[in-house]
């Protein structure tokens, strides 16, 4: 306990959370803070691009167990399944309707690319290894999650749009596809490869990932500000029990492949983190009639500064309560 | 000048269904438009802005239309179905333009 | 298809009055507007560009705001009352809208 | 609130012809001018976006002038002899502006 | 005094100064040389946050002393003393009216952030330790000149808008909050902060400054190219006597504090600077009268590029000479 | 042979060119993965700046023979020289009229400073050196090709508007005033300068090169993809015979200038390959009736991708064969 106590506290203090804490602070403020779209984008072309790379250059180092396998169906059963127990908690602990609930859901069983970024960081720096396919995982399970959810919502009777066009565009969005991509690369150059590209990629990450969460608390701020009102109790609820139920989920499956410690906690930080970039457009096009106010003020302003305070350091502390690593 | 009367046709609608109007847009014979930035916005649904989005979910576009008048109609049929549950706005003004032969 | 008359009101601004711009018109019971970067102009008081600005004192913002003609002259205070020392122009143009119940 | 009856002028226009055009247009005694960019478009010469663009060549940027209705054809005049040759759309819209002084 | 011209022409041919140069270049050549506006302000927050969180790990690793908030009550003295200085030479020296001397009076009691990370950048080439809080007081600096501004403005019966949005959007502006906020997290994090992000805000620190003097370098050209007219000869005497005038009181205000020769020079350098962000977007809220191109063009095509060339050196020269150092 | 062929595997396993590679197929599969045009031109920037300055620093530290007047001379003829033969060849080999051809012929004339920056990379990451000065031969040659190929359109009747304006327009575009600038940048500051901003320009420039490409394929891809219908078998064997076409040339020159291998291998690059910011942009105001599809796809979609993958190893190869090097 004081451990977990001990890493939450440290954890807090990291520049990252603090640049975080910054922008929510500057925003809540009013402060005309701003990032330039463009530099956002910037930014997490970056990101995507550096963790792709990283995954997949320790892939090609480590060798590929079997287990890439069975990690990616392990994801893509946590992307479907989880908007089903979110949906039915929305229902249960909420007033939302089958429409919003549905939308909400689906952005728990998607995930959030920069929690699991910001976990492989707390990962390095704590010595933790992890498996290089995870970030092939993270990228599995952006796009299950939407089907899940339109299926739950036209269940209901609710109408959603589910044209050939979005598919396509679900399955090929930019982030997917960089990620994906940028894996490729890193596992066909390998460590040589790395190594050339190395003082990019490696050295400066943290700094950037420094700024991207500072424009995160920005808008993530702004969000909180702009949505007053839209969050009940009930959904803030909702906002911070999810997380850690969808990261039971992911300790069971990574338990059960036998990954390694700091694999457990990737899958939980995955089936913990809740999409606000590809599922929100999706639910545009989709669920036009879902309010975005919902599903954004949820996932990026409560389980994702959850997720980033206290949730990573809590999957940590539980797996390797299990592990006993 | 020699010019002629046409309409302006200006749709401000999510970033996310752009494709889905252009592409409307062209099913229904328009030959041509222009896509222009937005910043941010207020409407019924609330404020956004642009600044430090990374997603396309929170952004609207402008698209502009010039076109002749008997086409008009058309065009705004297409652009409904469209915009219909969505949120965004849609404004045609009379116009004149130059080079007619172009629309 | 059904269209309504109303006004489109275009103001082009000096960015660092935009918030009190929008707040005014807010204030004269504007529902709507959508805020479009400028990159550029020349007027009397000469030529600018935001290339390379980094402070938004040297910038513009273009906003649209479609409004039923009834408001249009409350909106027009408001907005004079904001520009009246500034620099910037106001047009507005007759206009065709979907969705009257929007504005 | 007092309001003029005016001109406003809209030309889209590829990027590299920019300075061309407004060049043009101050020789025409146009008075002020304001430069928006565009993101995209379609048109006869096929469809074309900013996006991940590093020269000029493949933008335009909306030109946007309001000016007095007697100054309206030298404007055009000057307009034209740029555009003639190039790809690019000009649309001219009745409207009304404030401080009438200005333009 | 050769030691002085020494160290001017060093500094006069490093790649900081030479960039600069190549954008005024650029610009008066009317080449279509840019660099967008996104990208300026992203360079421009690497900045602010880089400057800001070394300050703060400075304060940590050499600890406080009582010095801060003296320096910071100093720093307060400057902003709100010098336009009155300004004000006076103003009138004396030019035929500026009451609202436009008033204007230009604001941009010199307050400060150039960018004058003052290239006065970091000499003192750190030449091995000469600055204290850390000095980023504070420069963030401290930049509001009350634009207050002492306005009160000269209005005792001369000149009309100021004063609202109350105005403070919070001067107080809380965007530089500031980042400045501060990333001071603070430096001070937090410390030197282990430090580490993480150094291959970040550290070693590629000078390259960028390089770009953004590019950068400033050719909005400064574009300034000078449409503002022919605008500078008289009193003016531009003002722009290159005005910044020596802020030193000295700098100087006399760093000496008394006791602060090392390091932090005399940059004490020095932030009275010398003038605003060219936070100033004139003030300015043309509350005095949409003045003429700004009169006050940008002092600022950014006098004053930047002197103070970045000769005054940087001359202020080193005459604080090693005061303090023997 | 068998050397050549491992050379141009090595080169196409690459980071560098697998970025591109994904670029291209996700342009091509309609992903909406994009880089804003902003970052696009601050990527570009950045590579400017970093390839002249390394120039220039190399320029100063290895002193300055004769021979850089002379590759200056070269430069310029190859690149007025070229859109003769390229307007014959597109004359012989395709059905473009006079203005179409002519429009091409300038490109091929032209250089890609990317293409540059590519060899210059294959060549460091071979430990091949390469005279620093070839930076400003690049320069040099991006504007006589455009006169060669107006002379060339007006000759034949067609209507090319060359007003003053465009003259200066084209001799200070940004790239060439960048380029240059940061090349007298590099010269005046040498290694000591170098030494300054190294960890900016120098260890992550293979990193910021890879997004830049993953860009440059984006948009060759997605210009690939609009322009079905307009490159012609014959247009398509123009692309891919042009580039060696030119690179005898610049072999021929290059060895005859005494050039070391590298500089050789620069040489027959930048004569190989074509334009596709300065002269199209030129184009679009000299020759408005060019198809703009037709020099863009065979600049950009096939020249470029030809010279990245099979042209620099193919080049390299040559040069050491006839060199002995
Ligand atoms: N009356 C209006 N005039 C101009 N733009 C509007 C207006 N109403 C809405 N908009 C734009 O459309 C967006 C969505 O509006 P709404 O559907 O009302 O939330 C707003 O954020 C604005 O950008
Ligand atoms: N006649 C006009 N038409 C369009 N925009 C204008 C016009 N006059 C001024 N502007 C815009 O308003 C800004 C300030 O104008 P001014 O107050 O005349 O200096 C200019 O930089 C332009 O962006
Ligand atoms: N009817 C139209 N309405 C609005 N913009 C147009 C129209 N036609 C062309 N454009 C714009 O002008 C550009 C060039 O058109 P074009 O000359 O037809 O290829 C297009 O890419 C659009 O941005
Ligand atoms: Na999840
Ligand atoms: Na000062
Ligand atoms: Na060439």
């Amino acid at each position: 306990m004081a451990d977990i106590l001990t890493l939450a506290a440290g954890n807090l203090l990291s520049p990252i959370i603090l640049s975080f804490a910054l922008g929510v602070a500057a925003a809540l403020a009013r402060s005309d803070l701003t990032v330039p779209e463009a530099a956002a984008k910037a930014l997490s072309i970056y990101l995507l691009f550096a963790i792709g790379f990283k995954g997949g250059a320790g892939v090609a180092a480590h060798g590929l167990d079997a287990t890439l396998l069975l990690a990616l169906l392990a994801g893509l059963v946590l992307s479907a399944g989880i908007p089903f127990v979110a949906y039915a908690l929305l229902r249960a602990m909420t007033r939302l309707g089958p429409v919003d609930a549905g939308a909400v859901a689906g952005h728990y069983g998607s995930i959030s690319i920069v929690t699991f970024v910001a976990a492989s960081s707390v990962l390095a720096s704590q010595g933790i290894a992890a498996e290089g396919f995870m970030v092939a995982v993270a990228a599995i399970m952006e796009a299950p999650a939407i089907l899940a959810a339109l299926w739950l919502v036209m269940r209901r009777g609710g109408q959603a749009e589910m044209e050939p066009g979005l598919w396509r565009e679900i399955l090929l969005n930019g982030s997917i596809v960089l990620l994906l991509g940028a894996f490729a690369i890193g596992w066909i150059t390998g460590p040589a490869g790395l190594a050339e590209i190395e003082s990019f990629i490696v050295s400066p990450f943290k700094g950037v990932l420094c700024l991207f969460l500072l424009d995160m608390g920005l808008v993530a701020g702004r969000n909180l500000r702009g949505s007053r009102g839209v969050i009940t109790p009930g959904l803030l609820a909702f906002g911070v029990l999810m997380p850690p139920i969808g990261a039971v989920f992911g300790l069971i499956l990574g338990l059960g492949l036998g990954l390694s410690l700091g694999g457990v906690v990737l899958m939980m930080t995955l089936a913990a983190s809740a999409s606000y970039i590809a599922v929100p457009a999706a639910m545009r096009v989709a669920l036009p009639d879902a309010n975005p106010s919902i599903y954004l003020t949820l996932s990026l302003g409560i389980t994702f500064p959850f997720n980033l305070t206290l949730g990573i350091p809590l999957y940590l502390a539980a797996a390797r309560l299990v592990t006993g690593g | 000048m020699q010019t002629h009367a046409a309409k302006r046709v200006e749709i401000i609608i999510e970033a996310p269904m752009e494709r889905r109007l252009t592409a409307a847009l062209e099913k229904a014979g328009v030959t041509g438009y222009t896509v222009l930035p937005v910043l941010g916005g207020t409407g019924r649904s609330g404020t956004w802005s642009r600044e430090g989005q990374v997603g396309r979910a929170g952004g609207m576009v402008a698209v502009v239309c010039l076109i002749r008048a008997e086409r008009l109609d058309g065009l705004l049929d297409a652009a409904f179905a469209v915009v219909e549950r969505h949120i965004g706005v849609v404004s045609v003004t009379d116009c004149q333009v130059l080079r007619a032969e172009r629309f």
